[in-house]
């Protein structure tokens, strides 16, 4: 008996928890020359903003120990390009579409989404209040409980599809931030965005990124993405999606056990271009070996001491 | 066969080089015959500390055999961990990726410009040129390094039949001097319009040859390197800046461009 | 030529800029084993508490990527044997000690520290106003602005010697506390504690700390660290001492540039116990090979773009 | 000689053992002369992504060649990295760590108990005693396994002269059943105050061994496993609780702790 990976989240139904994160999967071309974006239950788009940006100049990303830093500053296409250029050719795609949407403003945040709302393949839109690589403001809606609830607010009154609150962990108590989203009328959590970090080159006395700072992802903050969405889901009713440093199915089912309902692959994918395609696979065996019918049996079921 | 794959094949050759290079040959790779000159392969390091893929140039391919080869200096961590790589041992690669050097014209003098670990491409395409059909007496390749200890496979090079012009910074080898200066010296009087430059190599090499070719008119193409964490498109994180405005992903518009396209 | 390795911190002067970190080096005894202790610049020891502490039961400690989670929950020895039994042996070592004072009230503090008030060996005192590991209040000293800067200004009037405030980096405004700590009169920073974080055992469902969470350490919050000290240096005037997955030369000279004076080596040294001695040796060759006199010619000295 | 340090030096052999069990030795190892029965070693494994070293007890010393022993078996990732290293492989050992078995009376009968990958000290045991001069007959060598393939080195051990004991849950090789069932039966109707008991191996039978000591009024020691972040004991991480209140460090007040002292 093949276990059922469904998941449904304010009302959508997903094939399987597996999504690929914002900014780590582009607009879905190139993944989908590794393998069929059906296998995902959603792709989220790389954030859009109002206008096209191209971001910072390189150098824009650096290694750490398992893990990376990125400051490619919301490089993307802007809203206009993404429904002219982008959406067609994602309507071709049997997936889920979460569409990410990240702004300067709070009018930046509700023009981009009203002018999503007609569009029906964007599913749900994610909002990214959390970007750690934009200094007119981006994260300051994410570490400000009322900021982050005005705009969640605000959005929701012009797009009426689910709305997912995408959350920073650089905050004190991200639980406060969580109840701001869901008083703001968020249907859906994700965590985390990255951690700030640096880096520098020892023989230039250089940062390796332009923008001196950015923000860290990958294997190493995987503890923290887990104990995070532990606090909220022990705090907080709304469905929650897990990101961090998410690459087997091992890591999957931790973030199911501590309580979210679905996941989010990205630091991943650029080493394994095929993650999820291999996470799904071992979280079906996993599932049999482990006699579960349902995917939706694992989450939050951890037990503490 | 998926347009993208990792695939997992054995080191079938090691080789190794003199000052620190190192050869290595993997096979069987069914997607060799989808490899052209100037693609590259992004090799796993797995269980190692270092997370990143690590981009290779392809510097020959064998298509009876099905196998690829790479050609690479130790400079840091990720080449250390591919130097210990053993006959029979697995590895893990992503390919080939980025677009390709375009051939030239048969009646084009090809002038290849190879600097230091920027010479496995230009291996690749003197031989993929060679195999097509072209006359090897019209392909110039410029081989440029430090020293002596720098300019590899000789042997190899000349039995393509190729016109070898090895420089080296401290004149231990071939032509005293840096690579461009000797390739202006060459084309001190030749027909400009039917040459064309393909080039790998250092950023201050790249630049002279992008300036060379704009101020003599010649056409041709650089190959680019950049920090690839994804390799395939998707991270943004390996642009370079447009002259005509906005970035080019390496790893997926390039690595190769044409002289005069990016802000070096 | 060789190089100068003094730092001189609140007018205490240091032989160099390695210590070893609270809880990694217990007292000191068994690293004296290791390596003749006066080779270290300093010595942290385990947080005291007033009175002795088993800590948490086991397990209390786990691997994660790059890095580990602890929750010892501060098993010590209380400050009366602390007095008693290990200052007698330090006293006998060529290093500077900084005690390192936890409590879980603000009466807790001011009473250790009046204790080791005449402890002329306790050159300095670190607050660990941080630690994650309690239930009982530390942490919240240390995520309050307020609360830091009482307990500071409290204990300041009964310890005369220079006080370190070691700051957590689970806050949203790290330079918020920074301030707090200076404006109580504190006359050094360290940072960073550990990061809060989790992991689960998917075989057993069960959290692999008793503690259910613990402090993630290690290489894995280096470029976190780095991030901290850089926004701390940049907006606080009081000298820093860096912590945060250091284990190589390299490591101590990115803490360095960004603004540390000096550093401290934690859960390094439990994979290489002599890391302070490597660490220097290498920092001595980096300083001849770029022709630095001193060591404090590196301090803040990054390039920013 | 420093009382603790770490040491390179290189896999001078390696043997293949049955149901993925290893055994490298190592050498030259200066500090062979310190090691004892019970102790244990720290291994490093440098360039992988595993952090912390692995413990391995010493399984045997070879003082004349200055070699030390490990046997493992393969159950994740640190024993998957260790299963890879070749002879002339180099290793970074951290050690000797630990106390030791404490020797028995010449008058007493000494029952070693080793169950699964718990065998490797109580071979090392078993050796040191013998040639301390131990009649090989006064030492009852219990080793335990869930079938005939779990039961390394046979001649090793006959070879010792000891009396073997081999008990497999399957039958498939020795008597039948759990070592701790073949340990009660054998001592059945014996003085029990001239044996001593050394047991090390999975946490249910050192517990069913403890209870059986306590029962039957054998004295005797036990060799504990705890994940050992720094095996010197300055983590606090390997604490086991004691029932006269307190935890120690199973890496520095133990590994060995007496029948009666820990709570399991
Ligand atoms: C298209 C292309 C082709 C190449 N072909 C060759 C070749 O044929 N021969 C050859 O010798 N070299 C080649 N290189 C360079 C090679 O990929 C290595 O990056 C280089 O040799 C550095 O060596 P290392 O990995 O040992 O250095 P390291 O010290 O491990 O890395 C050097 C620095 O670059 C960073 N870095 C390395 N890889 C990445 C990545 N994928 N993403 C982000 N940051 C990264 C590291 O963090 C570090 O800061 C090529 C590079 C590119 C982009
Ligand atoms: C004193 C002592 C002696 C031992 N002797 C032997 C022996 O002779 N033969 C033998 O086969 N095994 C022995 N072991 C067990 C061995 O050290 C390994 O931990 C065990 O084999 C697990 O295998 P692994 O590392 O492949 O597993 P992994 O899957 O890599 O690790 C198993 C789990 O333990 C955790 N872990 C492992 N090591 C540590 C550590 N140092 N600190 C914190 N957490 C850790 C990992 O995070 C993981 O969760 C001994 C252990 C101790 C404490
Ligand atoms: C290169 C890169 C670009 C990213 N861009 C975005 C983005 O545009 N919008 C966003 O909300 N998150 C972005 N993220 C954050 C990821 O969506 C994700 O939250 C984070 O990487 C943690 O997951 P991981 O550890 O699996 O990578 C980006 C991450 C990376 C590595
Ligand atoms: C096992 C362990 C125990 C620790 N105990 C303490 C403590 O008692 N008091 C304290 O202030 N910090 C304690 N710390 C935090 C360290 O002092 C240090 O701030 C942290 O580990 C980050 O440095 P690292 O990455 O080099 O380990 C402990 C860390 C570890 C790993
Ligand atoms: S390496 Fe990711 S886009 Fe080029
Ligand atoms: S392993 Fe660190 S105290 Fe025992």
């Amino acid at each position: 008996m093949t276990p059922d990976l469904k998941v449904t989240l304010a009302g959508v139904e997903f094939s399987n928890p597996i999504m690929t994160a914002s900014g780590c999967c582009g607009y879905g071309e190139e993944l989908a020359d590794v393998f069929p974006l059906e296998k995902l239950g959603a792709l989220v788009t790389k954030s859009i903003t109002r206008e096209p940006r191209l971001g910072h100049p390189p150098p824009r990303t650096a290694e750490t120990p398992a893990g990376m830093l990125n400051a490619i500053g919301l490089a993307n296409v802007g809203v206009k390009r993404f429904l002219a250029e982008k959406i067609p050719w994602l309507e071709t795609q049997k997936t889920k579409i979460i569409v990410n949407v990240a702004g300067s403003s709070l009018d930046e945040y509700v023009e981009i989404c009203a002018m999503l709302a007609d569009c029906e393949r964007a599913d749900m839109i994610e909002l990214n209040i959390s970007c750690p690589n934009v200094s007119e403001g981006g994260i300051q809606f994410g570490t400000n409980p009322a900021m982050t609830e005005k705009v969640i607010a605000e959005v929701k009154k012009v797009f009426s599809r689910p709305l997912v609150a995408k959350l920073t962990p650089n905050v004190t108590d991200i639980v406060e931030m969580a109840k701001a989203a869901e008083q703001g009328g968020a249907d859906v959590l994700s965590l985390i965005n990255s951690m700030v970090g640096t880096s520098i080159d020892i023989e230039t006395w250089q940062t390796r990124l332009t923008n001196n700072k950015g923000g860290l992802t990958g294997p190493a903050i995987k503890p923290i993405a887990l104990a995070l969405v532990d606090a909220v889901h022990s705090n907080c009713r709304l469905p929650i999606i897990g990101i961090g440093g998410i690459a087997t199915a091992a890591d999957v089912i931790e973030f199911l056990l501590v309580g979210a309902s679905a996941v989010q692959v990205g630091t991943a994918l650029f080493v394994e271009p095929d993650a999820p395609v291999k996470i799904l696979n071992d979280l079906t065996s996993y599932l049999k070996r482990k006699q579960l019918a349902r995917v939706t049996d694992l989450v939050g079921q951890v037990r503490k001491y | 066969m998926k347009k993208l794959a990792t695939t997992t094949v054995s080191v079938t050759a090691r080789r190794d080089l003199r000052n620190d290079y190192y050869s290595l040959t993997f096979g069987p790779y069914p997607r060799v015959t989808k490899c052209r000159p100037g693609q590259f392969v992004h090799i796993r390091l797995p269980e190692t500390d270092i997370l990143f893929r690590r981009a290779m140039s392809i510097a020959s391919v064998d298509t009876d055999r099905r196998e690829i080869e790479i050609i690479f200096k130790v400079v840091g961590r990720g080449t250390t961990v591919l130097s210990r790589y053993r006959k029979g041992d697995q590895v893990d690669l992503l390919g080939p990726l980025g677009n390709t050097f375009s051939l030239p014209k048969k009646s084009e003098r090809a002038l290849l410009l190879g600097g230091g670990v920027g010479y496995p491409p230009l291996l690749y395409m003197a031989t993929h040129m060679v195999r097509s059909g072209f006359d090897p007496k019209s392909i110039e390749f410029f081989y440029g390094g430090r020293s002596d200890r720098d300019i590899l496979d000789r042997t190899r090079i000349k039995k393509l039949g190729v016109n070898f012009h090895p420089v080296t910074e401290d004149g231990s080898f071939g032509q005293k001097g840096l690579i461009t200066h000797a390739v202006e010296s060459f084309i001190q009087g030749q027909k400009k319009d039917r040459m064309r430059i393909f080039a790998c190599g250092p950023e201050p090499m790249l630049k002279a040859v992008d300036d060379l070719g704009l101020r003599e008119g010649i056409n041709g193409e650089l190959s680019l390197e950049a920090p690839m964490p994804c390799g395939i498109g998707v991270c943004l994180g390996c642009v370079v800046p447009l002259k005509q405005g906005g970035h080019a992903r390496v790893c997926a518009d390039g690595p190769v461009f044409a002289i005069g396209e990016v802000i070096l």
